[in-house]
């Protein structure tokens, strides 16, 4: 038994704007198998033809969200795209867009990680101390496994950035704080061990906030991780709206004998 | 150019243990400014992959204690594990759980709310504690999260460290390429951690993250510090094919079996108790001696393999608590694990030996201290039990951070003198050696056939001529002229941080392969085909590499293993 | 100004409000002119013998600026969209707002003059 | 891109980061991409134009009516402009918009309230997102389809009238 080896050409953009300003395609041909994907193909094409491309990358299993890019039009992993699934004989690489670009396909995600943090996205409850000390009883938040689903999906999120190119307020909104991290807003507050809603409530109700979202969906269309930030986003709205109840019981504490 | 950047703490790395130690030192003193640098941005640490759990006693009431999970952990290194280091682990680990559950970490649950664990390998009592099959995720979203409520913490993202400033007693700081721009900057504190990881790039069938090369290492090696136990390699007994991804031992803690071409569960005739729940370095001496024995498939791409069979299990299940595990078996491997078993086979998977470190994680150096897989305090001893690393992650970056603080504090206001020289010897070994080299054979060629030695050579079992034989071969990589970087660009030039990875591959490499002929004998995860017997009289004790400048061979040295409660015994499982 | 300390939910409580309330007033607007034929509708008598009707000179006035508020309260959302300094910020939202002022007093004025025939 | 230190935080930190990079940004085109993204893009994509279509349309109606203040002649002169055939395409595409932006609207004050998207809950692989679900996509064809039925039926009015 052997596998069956196709070549496909690889356009890959290019461009270092310290050297030069305009960038360019640039063509490599490379043989693929059934499970090569696009990221084996560009290492490849790094190894053994062009090894200036610029890329980044690390866990090649989909769950370190640094592979993100443009692949054939659309923002994608490339470790988590394979080559037979595109379905073309040519690939055309390009970095995300709505990122500021540093080199070839590697784009800058400062304003990104800058937006996640800015929702204060970390447990806040005035009633338990976060910090567990010498003195702590070592119990747990009793929260069940419905509870926890609530929440879980969206805990799925490896900030790969690609909803965040795909949605077409941020082509044009620099301060709106984008899906991935609206998102995470919402994550906390469905985690029933929260109880800092109102503080997040403050943050994303401001002009260049949660509003700018006009249900385009294109960040849930190519989450690869099946996140839905479009789903987080607009319940957190209902919750602004009214629309949805503020009824969360935040959980308690198990006693030490429970 | 040279620039230097001033801070009271510097952590490399942001795996579990760089954050989990930059939210102690954060928390414990306000005025601290902590510096976290790390080769890759935050998220995207290799911790990221870790699947299964946290192993931790969290159920006494139902029959759990910490006494065992102590045996557990040292029966399972193979008595080579420091006693009083594995009892500080386990000790300690039940609180870094909870702390956890309070930052929000989304543990799995049971229906009345407490925290669910399940059966992992080597344990006598379901201890790993998880959080469906993305553990390490969760733990490093709840860690970062966390570290973000502390404005004292700094993040230097695409930092890639290349040497550590010392004056021979004392740790200064470190010199270090800030990728985006290419400038070579140093920066400095009285106190250092570092959690730079496993290595386990060193081998081309791997689970590991491509940026898991042993450059942290490497980096500790070249200023003089001892690495541990280099030759205790952990291969993880299913790994999916081609790519190397891992499996979680969950799977099998959650009731897969492992099936040969027979269709029979052989992991009966080799450990008659626990089965498939054996540790791991036994069910993967017992999968290859099965493919040995000619009871293997061949995978389509020519290699041999056994499957793990899930299908039992159930939709249901499978779905709620091994979600992740199925999306890695249908985009990867092309199965459903839900229909069909998947084609698994032994795989590259943890670095038991690291830097030599005692029991508080701290070096060999003042104010430098050293946390997660890039340590070797001696907890995993020859033979890691799963889910045990997380959990070491989590205790010792707590420790060292601590530490690290109280340390830094004391010497916040000490002025400190840095010899400027250090810094030109690393400038001129990395800019005039390697970054202006030149040369004719293409780096990643020297890559790929290192690792492939290593697969080949240094596999899950081992003997005295071919452990010569990839040694001889890799004296003969060093010797090729392959340092040279065809990308002269300063920006982001990965070319430049590939061949800086190479180059320490290549020296940390040799130690593992230096060790594991030394050893004679077979111990846990090294096991030596001609000598398959372990053999405590000569044995019983660490091995220790120094490194000898100029690229001389280094120097092996033994160092005592601390026993505190168990006598070594025969391992039967 | 108030519209400037509005929380961003209020003003989309509005703008949504006055999207529902426009649909209202649009809806009655039509059927008024369906009560016709289509060519007479428009004949100039029956305009303006429908200005001379009370209730619809509120509710075409209602919907004068219902409408307003929420188009220009659209139109802002946009050019908010757009840029984001905050010299743009602070014009467009002057200019919007006046924009909308200016659209309603004009209309009303035809409304005032057309009643009052 | 340029961020104020104060937005910058400590997320990542570039002190010596004095790279060119390029804003990378997509800009107007950002918005002006409707097929890739799926059936919701779209809708976005129309709710926009068809809302500036219909405030340029009102004002300019605003604009029509005040003829009304100068007699019977100003008025006939404003009305003719909508009886040629060209007037009578841009009120189609007026009776178009309006319906599409309004039910579309609708159907967007619901799902903006968080109604009608479905609950969030353990996703299974291959994802597919709860918030695209068919409703919501029914949702926008029906206001396409209704939109293209009002245009017609106000054309057959118009048209059939002038003839
Ligand atoms: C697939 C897989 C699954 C696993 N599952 C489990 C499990 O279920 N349970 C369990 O207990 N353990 C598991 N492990 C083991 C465990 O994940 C690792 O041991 C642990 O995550 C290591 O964490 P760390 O913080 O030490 O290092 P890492 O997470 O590897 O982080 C290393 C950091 O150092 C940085 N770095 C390295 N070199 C440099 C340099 N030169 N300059 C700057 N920065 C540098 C890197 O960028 C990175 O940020 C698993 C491992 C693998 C491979
Ligand atoms: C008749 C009933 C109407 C309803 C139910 C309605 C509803 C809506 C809704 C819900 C939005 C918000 C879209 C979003 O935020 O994503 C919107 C936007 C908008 N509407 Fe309306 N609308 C109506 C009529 C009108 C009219 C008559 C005009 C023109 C004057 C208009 C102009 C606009 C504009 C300019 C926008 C901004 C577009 C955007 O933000 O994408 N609307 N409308
Ligand atoms: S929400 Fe999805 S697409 Fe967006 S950053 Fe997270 S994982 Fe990536
Ligand atoms: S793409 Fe953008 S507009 Fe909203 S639904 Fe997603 S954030
Ligand atoms: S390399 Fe980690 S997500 Fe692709």
């Amino acid at each position: 038994m052997s596998e069956e080896t196709s070549r496909i050409k690889l356009r890959v953009f290019r461009t270092n704007y310290n050297k030069s300003d305009s960038p360019y395609f640039d063509e490599f041909d490379v043989s693929v198998k059934r499970w090569t994907t696009v990221l084996d193909a560009l290492l490849d094409a790094k190894c053994y033809s062009d090894s200036s491309l610029g890329i980044r990358y690390s866990c090649r299993m989909a769950s370190c969200g640094s592979c993100g890019m443009k692949i054939n039009g659309k923002p994608r992993l490339a470790c988590y795209t394979k080559i037979s699934e595109l379905n073309d004989q040519t690939i055309v690489c390009e970095p995300l867009p709505n990122f500021p670009r540093i080199r070839d396909l590697v784009t800058d995600f400062t304003q990104f990680f800058a937006h996640h943090k800015k929702i204060e996205p970390y447990i806040q409850n005035k009633d338990v101390s976060t910090e567990v000390t010498e003195k702590d009883e070592l119990t747990e938040y009793k929260q069940t496994p419905e509870e926890v689903d609530n929440y879980l999906q969206f805990s799925y999120c490896i900030k790969c950035g690609l909803c965040y190119s795909a949605c077409p307020t941020v082509a044009t909104d620099s301060k709106f704080p984008g899906p991935q991290a609206l998102s995470q807003a919402y994550r906390y507050l469905a985690d029933n061990r929260d109880d800092g809603g109102s503080t997040r409530f403050k943050i994303i109700d401001e002009r260049h906030g949660i509003w700018r979202c006009h249900f385009a969906g294109s960040c849930s269309n190519v989450c690869p991780k099946g996140v839905d930030p479009a789903l987080g986003i607009q319940l957190l709205k209902g919750h602004l709206m009214g629309v949805s109840k503020h009824d969360k019981k935040v959980a308690s504490m198990r006693t030490k004998d429970e | 150019m040279t620039e230097t950047l001033s801070y009271d703490i510097i952590i490399v790395g942001s795996g579990l243990a760089g954050l989990r130690a930059a939210i102690t030192a954060a928390s414990k003193y306000k005025m601290l400014k902590i510096a976290v640098l790390s080769k890759v941005q935050v998220m995207r640490s290799h911790s990221v992959s870790a699947e299964g759990g946290t192993a931790a006693v969290l159920y006494d009431n139902e029959g759990d204690n910490i006494e065992s999970h102590i045996y557990d952990t040292i029966k399972g290194s193979d008595f080579l594990a420091d006693q009083d280091v594995a009892e500080r682990l386990v000790n300690w680990i039940p609180r870094e759980i909870i702390q956890l559950d309070r930052w929000g970490m989304p543990w799995s649950r049971r229906e009345n709310g407490r925290i669910d664990q399940r059966k992992f390998g080597g344990y006598s009592f379901p201890r790993a504690t998880y959080a469906q099959d993305k553990v390490g995720f969760y733990e490093m979203q709840t860690l970062y999260d966390t570290c973000l409520k502390f404005d004292n913490i700094s993040f230097f993202n695409e930092w890639f460290c290349t040497s550590i400033l010392h004056d021979g007693n004392d740790f200064q700081g470190f010199t270090c390429i800030e990728m985006k721009s290419g400038n070579f900057v140093k920066v400095i504190a009285p106190a250092g951690i570092i959690c730079t990881g496993g290595a386990g790039r060193i081998y081309s069938f791997s689970t590991y993250a491509y940026s898991s090369t042993p450059d942290g290492l490497d980096m500790a090696y070249r200023a003089g510090m001892a690495l541990k136990d280099m030759e205790f390699v952990q291969f993880h007994p299913t790994g999916i094919l081609p790519s190397g991804i891992l499996i979680t031992e969950g799977a099998r803690g959650e009731g897969g079996y492992l099936i040969n071409s027979e269709g029979e569960r052989f992991m009966k005739n080799y450990a008659r108790e626990k089965l498939e729940l054996a540790p791991r370095d036994v069910v993967s001496r017992s999968m290859i001696t099965e493919i040995q024995a000619g009871r293997g498939f061949k995978h389509i791409t020519g290699v041999d393999c056994l499957k793990l069979d899930l299908t039992h299990l159930g939709e249901e299940r499978i779905k709620e608590k091994l979600a992740g595990i199925r999306e890695i078996g249908i985009k990867f491997s092309g199965i459903d694990v839900i229909n069909e078993p998947i084609e698994v086979r032994p795989v590259c998977h943890y670095m038991m030996g690291g830097i030599h470190s005692n029991l508080d994680g701290a070096t060999e150096f003042n104010g430098l201290w050293v946390a997660g897989e890039a340590s070797c305090n001696s907890t995993h001893g020859a033979n890691r039990l799963g889910a045990n690393s997380t959990s070491e992650c989590l205790v010792w970056g707590a420790i060292t951070g601590d530490l690290a603080a109280n340390y830094a504090v004391k010497k916040k206001n000490v002025s400190k003198h840095i010899d400027e020289m250090q810094f030109l010897r690393e400038e001129k070994r990395i800019y005039d050696g390697i970054f202006r080299g030149s040369g004719d054979v293409n780096p990643y060629e020297i890559r790929k056939t290192l690792t492939d030695t290593m697969d080949e050579k240094a596999y899950v079992y081992r003997n005295e001529s071919d452990l010569i034989d990839g040694l001889k071969k890799i004296r003969s990589l060093k010797l090729l002229s392959w340092k040279h970087i065809d990308d002269q660009a300063k920006e982001y030039n990965t070319n430049f941080i590939n061949v800086m990875e190479i180059d320490s591959m290549l020296r940390v490499a040799e130690v593992v392969l230096l060790g594991a002929i030394n050893r004679r004998e077979s111990r846990g995860a090294h096991s030596r085909i001609d000598y398959p017997n372990r053999d405590d009289n000569n044995f019983l004790k660490h091995t220790l590499a120094y490194y000898n400048s100029g690229d001389k061979e280094p120097r092996m040295e033994w160092h005592p293993v601390i026993f505190t409660r168990y006598a070594p015994v025969e391992r039967k499982y | 100004m108030p519209l400037l300390t509005l929380r961003e939910s209020q003003i989309m409580k509005i703008h949504y409000l006055t999207g529902i309330g426009a649909l209202f007033f649009v809806a009655i607007h039509i059927l008024f002119r369906l009560i016709m034929p289509f060519g007479q509708s428009l004949e100039y008598e029956n305009v303006v013998a429908n200005y001379n009707n009370v209730y619809y000179v509120i509710l075409l006035e209602l919907m004068l600026i219902f409408i307003s508020i929420h188009g220009f309260n659209g139109l802002r959302v946009i050019l908010l969209e757009l840029k984001q300094t905050p010299w743009w910020e602070s014009i467009i939202t002057i200019l919007v707002l006046a924009a909308m002022i200016g659209v309603i007093a004009y209309g009303t004025r035809t409304i005032i003059i057309g009643s009052g025939l | 891109m340029d961020l104020k230190s104060g937005d910058n935080d400590n997320s990542e930190i570039n002190p010596s980061g004095k790279v060119r990079i390029d804003d990378g940004r997509e800009g107007l085109k950002g918005w002006l991409n409707p097929t890739r993204y799926g059936w919701e893009r779209v809708s976005y994509w129309l709710q926009r134009l068809t809302g500036v279509g219909l405030l340029i349309y009102f004002i300019g109606h605003v604009y029509e009516t005040s003829s009304l203040v100068n007699g019977i002649d100003a008025w006939n002169s404003m009305l003719e402009l909508t009886q040629t055939t060209g007037g009578h395409i841009f009120l189609m595409l007026v009776i178009g918009a309006s319906t599409f932006h309004t039910v579309n609207g609708i159907r967007l004050i619901f799902t903006e309230s968080g109604i009608g998207l479905g609950k969030p809950g353990r996703p299974d692989y291959p994802y597919d997102a709860t918030s695209l679900n068919y409703k919501q996509k029914s949702g926008i064809w029906v206001a396409i389809i209704l939109a293209i039925i009002a245009m017609l039926y106000g054309g057959m009015v118009m048209f059939g009238d002038a003839s």
